[in-house]
């Protein structure tokens, strides 16, 4: 193994947002029946947490899981830890009808925090930012502009975005844009 | 018909244009015409005019629910083109852009033709191999293209930003007799010349039943009564449809709604018409000074004519990529129009299961370049039963697969 | 003369002076000015020229529904034309010109055409500059182009300076209008507990109500404005912003808010405009209404201008239009401009009323010493650049028995309009209301939302009412009706009481005099911009273009950039008139977005440069860039065409991969195409329907490559699918298919075959993939180490999971190019150490990187097809001869009832083949090969074209693939390709496998 | 500028989140099948003025198909329902004709 590198190896900005890419995580697309007591203890023993419901996400720092779809989860562990988990969560499930890929190096993760993150989300994904309409422990599918992504929040002021890795270098320099110094919308 | 003409205009200057009569007239409808055509946009109108003109078919009606003009006629952007690559397509586009080459003089009604060049813009290698195939294809169709250079580009449109960052020009193919024309100015001058015939326009008269015997049609009912006719023309684009309902049959078509925008007026800029079809964008400069813009289709049925702004953002965002100055242009109104769309894009021009009925429909985003041509085949369809023009554009060829495909640029893969 | 006054001026701040130019010169206002008022200030009444006559022109009105004073702005990439200066705030340093004439506003050589005016009626081009048939593309149009247009184009060589962006806002309740009426009735949706969003198109709240005066709740109105803004803003449940328009209102409560940050601060950070992307579930429109114009001969000299802007120009600004002024009027709200000119200090000549009686303002205008004209109307008025003198005359009759009073600026009034237009955007419908004269929103007929009821509600005077009682009763209720709608219980609190001087009812007055002769006709003025004059909307009537639609086109009314404001209504009740009928049977124009016009930049948005559209980029994107290559946009993905050394063309690149890669190693990256995983007890039979091929026989540890075709029958995809384990298969897909093709598997899985038990996961980007390619390709990975690649262990279309080098890697024997060949997938985090890796150990191979073009012309030369080139959408698998490909063991898969159609089974269709130039050269790209004679329409009869063509430095000559009618049947025969050139290719029909036909350097 | 409820995620999605799909409730028709059938089920839509049954993708969302029942002139929208079916369910019939009374759509009403 050779030290793996993330799509833009940490790059970060800083506008009316601090906006970084988060380094590399360790995600596997997990595909089953989401009310299946083998598939909710895969997930358990992988994270620590249950099967989230719609649109949920459970995660501690590193590690969780959000809810993508009806039959879909996206599982989050270490990194370093992913081979390994993705292993035990194939063999737990080989009974069943489930896929579980490793979609870790597909993907890039950025955060975006500060008091106007919201603001700076709001400029690209077609989704109600406010406060009493999202919050930490939910999580939106949707358009970051013109590439699909993820978001969800860590903290009241810390977006968590997730994209395709080839759509890495375009959304951090839109991330840029909205985050523009004198951009501040002022409405969140 | 009062000839138009500058003297004709100096005359009635003196008068302070006191004499000017009726365009056409405004006739109530008769029991029975030969031939009615339903629908009077361009190509309704066009196709009665020919009938008229080409087969002495002049017992006509043309019966409009609306005005005259009123739809998609007056709502396109005006480009006439015949740089289509498949056989059928190029021959009535091409047909029509040389008839209109000579239509404010045929019509004695200036349509304001000008052939100022159209221009496709090459933004990748596949569309550079898909221009060029289609220059050789022109090339035997007797359509006059060619490919040009993205200096030559430049010369002919000093606005264009030939290295954007995402897709640089490549090159061209570059139609020099394209351009536009006033677009209402096709519907009142077939519509005048009409009325000089002798045939009637019916406006604000619904057709709300078609009456046929022994699979035969024998005339409409409308609003203004039933009317007769031996022959019918169903040429009501988005409308079809439910004309076609009324008739007895079914046709392959969805309604969906296509946008337009234009900028306030400026100064000349731009003299040619350039489509840039890898960003979905084309504009030209009317002779008011306005940019003039086509957007993109919905992909939901719709009869609102309105249609869904991401479109109109989409267009303009490459718009101004390939044309950074329009940044600091203002869009000035943009509007929607409903556009009939088939199932290979192409139109329909075809008898139907009801004898005597025929239907012209089906044009989709490019009516208005083939409004003469599609007259021209209409009329000699319905007067002979046969035209080499429209011939490709049965309603069979569905069944039989032999579809008319104009986006080749199906799969782009390596 | 037009001046600053010694007091009054609301909205300036006269110890803050601002300096601008104007044509050049240098001129003062005061922060607050509009350009508009700071030009009067200074006496520039003349601000443009008109579009087809060139007429001078000031301005006439005080806000967006300007016509007349449009001036370019700005300099270099900050030019903009066709600014309106009465909504243009003056900043220290603004610059601006006036438009559309030459050489100068003052002498304009365009002007000419007023003189030739009677010969230029409406539609006159439609009669004329027919022949000779030349001269219209290169005399006449040029001719008329350069005329008409208004302002100059921006900068075409610097981009624009400043940068834009979108945002998205959600709200219970949206109200655009931050006047009187929508400030109340924001308040009434916001109390009962409503989230509201408040938006307002200039800097300053209240709107006109603080110039029309009156008092609320006992208070002046200014104060209740003050007091209600103040209320507005300490509510946590309301967002207040002004500078923001609402431009257009779309289907289901979707709004868009134009907000202009910096075009008052030019240059400061951020973005210069924003578009709101609003979603709203009830929108209260308060947009006020605007003053009509009156129709009278010289309407349109400088000088003429609506009462309410002048008193605007008074209150707001300080500054007077004129010296001596007469006010015309059918109404008696213009009486407020006498009053409050007079007040000022300016000589108020007369007021000239079309009605026999007016109201008690009339009563206090008298007292105040001003002379009022009942039953008297304006005949003309003379001036060219300024008014000089005004004649009056009965309003009954034809404009006889005039009298001419000297005075240098009128004010008129026809009448109010509500500013209907964004309640018409969405299929709002009106009804016209005769006391008013003037349409106004049916509350019957709203606009519908996604739910079917209304979602839009007009308030205040943009919903009839005028009088400032009767705008605060109508906001309040809707406020709390919009609150009501939105789920909320609205607070049973009374409306604000507005108190104004009563007026007498205002009569329709749609020409002055009523008889006016057709002299008079020809210079009485609809649209002013346009050049639109009540004689040219009687002449279109007279011709037939009855239909407002026909009158609008034929005469150009309400098409300029105000969008008929002024004009629309007035020209529809002279269209009414003139066709006997009534206007709400003529109808109106259709309103469409946006309001007024807003930048093309802030529709755009982010867009531009850098983030125009994505460019995806595989993950060693960064080295191929370092290493010469010459990108290739394939869909969103940028692939390297070649990689050009220093000194080498891009043609002389291609030829050196091409010969390499045969003849040593070539390295190619694969990433970009597509890898699906297929996954599920049922997924072989799946796979089976979305293939031609049989799939579900696959052998785990094999390959197989297989055909994708639509129900259609056309070829959408290909590409080598792999069985992984006994229940998961994976498919590669063409670069541009990956998203397509998943969408394509997901579709099928969840609309048809729902019950099927099958999951695909796109993996596509988890995966750095490097084809290693040439006779050396199995020495390099050998000298990795790791896993065994021999023949034996890893043969030709099977993979192995194992490791090269220190890389955990996926390796398929597969190979597009006839060589031995390998596709290594590794994590797409060690892509680039991976590729290094290949590089470094291929060295003493003769390694070198490869791009598409040298891919393509090794999958010609071995006659392989490629999506895109061979198919283009209307191109069966049996066309290329891929029948072997076509499984005959299984009843159905997409796209097999489509082939057995009667032209797809027609012998007659153009069929794969190999082409080779008789003098070895190359067959230009999209040649079609021609046969004899010519089609019924005239056109030469094709027989064939070509589908890739390249030269081939293996073989030292051109090469190329084609589709030709029975072109199998033909081999060795001769056919023709007539280039565009002028040149006639010859060709002969061969085998399209042109090199190692039988396949021995892959099978090595 | 549409929005649409979601059914599967539960998300009020607007239009840029969507893609079209085309006509709801088509029976696939393959080999076997007469050339009226295969013609009717690949080319011949409905196209009413009025209530339409239709197929959407959340695309940039949760990407699941599903069907909206929807007016073409209004673009009022009745309701949302599962992929996973061959006709409307009843309610999403019932709220049709609570609105539109006698409206029909091939062989339903």
């Amino acid at each position: 193994m050779s030290e793996p590198i993330s799509a833009l190896n940490h790059a970060s900005f800083s506008g009316i947002a601090m906006v970084e890419e988060c380094g590399l995580q360790g995600m596997i697309t997990l595909r089953g029946d989401l009310s299946d007591k083998v598939l909710a203890k895969a997930v358990k023993d992988a994270t620590g947490q249950k099967v989230p419901a719609q649109r949920e996400v459970l995660v501690k720092g590193d590690t969780g899981v959000a809810w993508m779809s009806t039959d879909e989860l996206l599982v989050l562990v270490p990194y370093a830890e992913v081979e390994a988990k993705l292993a035990d969560m194939a063999g737990a499930l080989s009974g069943t009808h489930a896929l579980a890929v490793n979609v870790s190096d597909a993907r890039a993760v950025f955060s975006v925090s500060g008091p106007s993150a919201r603001e700076v989300l709001g400029k690209v994904a077609p989704v109600e930012l406010s406060a009493e309409a999202f919050q930490p422990g939910q999580i939106r599918r949707s358009r970051l502009a013109q590439v699909a992504g993820a978001f969800w929040m860590d903290d009241a002021e810390t977006f968590r975005v997730v994209c395709f890795r080839s759509a890495a270098d375009y959304v951090f320099n839109l991330l840029k844009v909205a985050a523009q110094p004198g951009s501040e919308v002022g409405v969140y | 018909m009062k000839h138009y003409s500058a003297f004709a205009v100096a005359r009635e200057a003196l008068r302070y244009h006191t004499g000017w009569e009726r365009a056409w007239r405004s006739p109530e409808p008769k029991k029975r015409y030969d031939a009615i055509i339903v629908g009077a946009g361009g190509h309704g109108l066009a196709t009665a005019y020919y009938l008229g003109k080409n087969y002495g078919i002049q017992n006509v009606a043309v019966i409009e629910k609306g005005w005259l003009g009123g739809g998609n006629t007056g709502r396109n952007t005006t480009i006439i083109r015949s740089n289509y690559l498949q056989d059928p397509s190029a021959a009535i586009y091409e047909k029509a852009r040389g008839l209109y080459e000579d239509l404010s003089q045929d019509l004695n009604y200036n349509i304001m033709f000008s052939p100022r060049g159209v221009m496709m813009l090459a933004q990748t290698q596949h569309e550079i191999r898909g221009y060029q195939r289609t220059s050789h294809a022109n090339a035997l169709q007797g359509v006059k293209t060619e490919w040009i250079t993205p200096e030559r580009v430049k010369e002919l449109v000093p606005i264009i930003n030939l290295d954007g960052p995402r897709y640089p020009v490549l090159g061209a193919l570059w139609q020099e007799r394209g351009g536009t024309a006033r677009h209402d100015a096709v519907a009142w001058g077939y519509a005048r010349a009409c009325s000089a015939m002798g045939m009637d326009i019916i406006q604000q008269c619904e057709v709300t039943g078609v009456r046929s015997r022994d699979g035969r049609v024998v005339g409409v009912d409308t609003t203004k009564g039933a009317i007769d006719c031996d022959k019918l023309g169903i040429v009501v684009a988005g409308h079809s449809g439910q004309l076609a309902e009324m008739a007895g049959f079914r046709l392959p078509l969805e309604a969906i709604a296509l946008q337009a925008l234009v900028s306030e007026p400026i100064k000349p800029c731009m003299d040619v018409v350039v489509m840039a079809n890898t960003v979905h964008g084309y504009m030209s400069q009317s002779d008011k000074g306005e940019m003039v813009i086509g957007g993109g289709t919905d992909g939901f049925n719709n009869y609102t004519q309105r249609g869904s702004f991401h479109h109109i953002e989409e267009t303009v965002r490459a718009l101004v990529e390939t044309f950074p100055m329009i940044s600091r242009l203002k869009m000035l109104r943009q509007w929607g129009g409903i556009v009939d769309m088939t199932g290979d894009r192409s139109p329909i021009l075809s008898k139907t299961p009801l004898q005597g009925c025929f239907i012209n429909g089906g044009w989709g985003t490019g009516g208005f370049k083939a409004i003469p041509g599609s007259g021209w085949g209409m009329a000699q369809l319905m007067a002979t039963g046969h035209s080499p023009l429209t011939e490709a554009f049965s309603l069979d060829r569905f069944k039989e697969g032999r579809f008319i495909d104009e986006s080749v640029a199906a799969g782009v893969a390596h | 003369m037009s001046t600053r006054l010694a007091k009054q001026g609301r909205l300036i701040d006269r110890s803050k002076k601002v300096t601008f130019t104007f044509n050049g010169t240098s001129m003062q206002g005061y922060e607050g000015d509009t350009l508009a008022s700071a030009l009067l200030a200074n006496d520039q009444m003349m601000m443009g020229r008109s579009f087809k006559y060139h007429r001078p022109r000031g301005v006439v009105a005080s806000g967006a529904e300007e016509p007349n004073a449009l001036v370019g702005l700005g300099q270099g990439n900050r030019f903009e034309p066709n600014q309106r200066a009465t909504t243009t705030e003056v900043f220290n340093g603004l610059t601006a010109t006036s438009q559309n004439h030459w050489p100068n506003l003052e002498f304009d050589i365009g002007a000419v055409n007023t003189a030739l005016a009677r010969f230029l009626p409406a539609g006159f081009y439609y009669k004329t500059f027919i022949h000779p048939k030349p001269f219209w593309k290169h005399v006449y149009e040029p001719i008329i182009r350069r005329s008409a247009g208004l302002g100059k184009a921006p900068d075409k060589d610097n981009r624009d300076a400043d940068t834009y962006e979108h945002f998205y806002a959600f709200t219970d309740v949206l109200v655009v209008g931050g006047g009187v009426a929508g400030l109340q009735a924001a308040k009434a949706a916001a109390q009962s507990g409503a989230k509201v969003l408040l938006i307002e198109q200039t800097a300053h709240w209240g709107g006109r109500a603080p110039v029309d005066g009156g008092t609320v709740n006992g208070e002046p109105v200014d104060k209740f404005v003050e007091q209600l803004v103040s209320e507005l803003e300490t509510m946590g449940n309301v967002t207040m912003r002004s500078r923001c328009m609402g431009a257009g209102i779309y289907d289901h409560g979707y709004v868009l808010g134009y907000e202009r940050l910096s075009d008052h601060t030019p240059g400061v950070q951020g973005p210069r405009h924003r578009l709101w992307r609003i979603r709203a579930k009830q929108v209260v429109t308060a947009t006020g209404a605007i003053e009509r114009s009156l129709s009278f001969a010289g309407n349109d000299v400088p000088g003429v201008m609506l009462a309410s802007a002048m008193r605007d120009y008074v209150v707001n600004w300080g500054v007077t239009p004129g010296d001596r002024v007469i006010v015309a009027t059918n109404n008696d709200d213009a009486y407020r401009t006498a009053i409050t000119l007079k007040q000022a200090g300016v000589d108020v000549l007369r007021i000239v009323d079309a009605r026999a009686t007016a109201g008690p303002l009339a009563e206090e205008a008298r007292q105040l010493g001003i002379r009022v004209d009942p039953g008297k109307a304006i005949a003309k008025v003379k001036g060219g650049k300024r008014v000089k003198k005004v004649a009056i005359c009965n309003q009954e009759g034809v404009g006889g028995a005039r009298e001419e009073v000297e005075a240098d600026a009128v004010a008129m009034s026809g009448g109010w309009s509500p500013v209907v237009h964004l309640w018409s955007h969405c299929g709002g419908k009106l009804i016209w209301d005769e006391a008013h004269a003037h349409f106004r929103p049916d509350p019957d007929r709203p606009p519908l939302g996604a739910d079917g009821k209304g979602f839009v509600l007009a308030a205040g005077s943009s919903n009839g009412p005028l009088a400032l009682a009767d705008v605060l009763k109508d906001a309040d209720a809707a406020g709390k009706a919009a609150g009501k709608a939105v789920g909320h219980t609205p607070k049973r609190t009374k409306a604000p009481v507005g108190e104004t001087t009563a007026e007498a009812p205002m009569e329709a007055v749609w020409l002055m005099p009523a008889n006016a002769d057709i002299q008079l006709r020809m210079k009485s003025w609809l649209d002013f911009q346009n050049d639109v004059k009540v004689s040219d909307v009687q002449l279109a009537a007279r011709e037939g273009y009855e239909s407002v639609e026909h009158t609008k086109r034929y005469t150009t009314l309400g098409m300029a950039t105000d969008q008929g404001k002024l004009s629309n209504i007035n020209g529809l009740a002279i269209l009414a008139d003139a066709l006997e009928s009534e206007i709400p049977k003529v109808g109106t124009t259709t309103f469409r977005p946006p309001y007024t016009p807003i930048s093309m930049g802030a529709i755009g948005g982010e867009a531009r440069g850098d983030v125009f559209q994505p460019i995806r980029r595989t993950p060693m994107h960064n080295w191929h860039d370092k290493n010469g290559a010459d990108w290739e946009p394939v869909g969103h993905w940028r692939r390297t065409y070649a990689y050009v050394r220093p000194g080498e063309s891009v043609h002389d690149a291609v030829n050196r991969e091409v010969k390499n890669t045969r003849e040593n190693l070539g390295l190619l990256d694969a990433s970009t195409l597509g890898k699906l995983i297929v996954k599920g007890p049922d997924a072989g039979k799946f796979l089976d329907m979305m293939y031609t091929n049989m799939m579900s026989t696959l052998k785990v540890g094999k390959c197989r490559y297989g055909l994708m075709c639509s129900e259609n029958g056309f070829l959408i995809d290909d590409g080598v699918v792999a069985r992984i384990d006994e229940d998961t298969w994976l498919c590669h897909t063409t670069t541009g298919g990956a998203e397509r093709i998943h969408g394509h598997m997901e579709e099928w899985l969840q609309t048809e075959w729902w019950d099927w038990k099958v999951y695909v996961a796109n993996v596509t980007e988890q995966y750095a993939q490097v084809a290693v390619v040439g006779p050396n390709a199995r020495k390099v990975l050998e000298k990795l180490g790791g896993m065994d690649v021999s023949k034996e262990v890893l043969p030709f279309m099977e993979w192995r999971d194992g490791k090269i080098g220190a890389f955990d890697c996926r390796a398929y024997r597969i190979s597009f190019s006839g060589e031995l060949s390998y596709e290594i997938a590794v994590p797409a985090s060690q892509g680039q150490a991976f590729w290094d890796a290949l590089i470094e150990a291929g060295k003493e191979f003769g390694v070198m990187p490869y791009g598409t073009e040298c891919l393509h012309i090794l999958r010609a030369e071995k006659g392989f097809i490629m999506i895109g080139d061979e198919t283009d959408g209307t191109v069966i698998p049996q066309d290329l001869g891929l029948h072997w490909a076509l499984s005959k063991k299984k009843d159905d898969y997409l796209g097999k009832r489509a082939h057995s159609r009667s032209h797809m089974a027609d012998p007659e269709r153009w069929k794969l083949v190999g082409l080779e130039t008789v003098d070895g050269s190359v067959l230009p790209d999209g040649a079609y090969a021609v046969g004899e004679g010519v089609n019924a329409n005239g056109q030469r009869n094709m027989i064939g074209r070509v589908t890739s063509t390249y030269y081939s430095a293996n073989l030292g000559k051109g090469i190329a693939m084609g589709l030709i009618k029975h072109g199998p049947d033909r081999m060795g025969e001769i056919v023709e390709f007539p280039g565009t050139d002028d040149k006639i290719y010859k060709a002969k029909i061969v085998d399209p496998i042109f090199f190692d036909k039988d396949g021995e350097k892959q099978n090595v | 500028m549409l929005i649409l409820n979601c059914p599967y995620c539960g998300v009020d999605a607007e239009e840029t989140e969507l893609a079209a799909g085309g006509e709801a409730h088509l029976k696939r028709f393959g080999p076997g099948s007469s050339e009226d059938e295969f013609h009717d089920y690949l080319f011949m839509r409905e196209n009413p003025k009025g209530v339409h049954f239709e197929r959407w993708r959340h695309a940039n969302g949760c990407g699941k198909w599903f069907h909206a029942a929807r007016c073409t002139q209004t673009l009022e929208v009745f309701g949302t329902y599962s992929a996973q079916t061959t006709e409307p369910p009843q309610e999403i019939k019932d709220a049709i004709t609570a609105k539109r009374p006698g409206w029909t759509w091939r062989n339903l009403s």
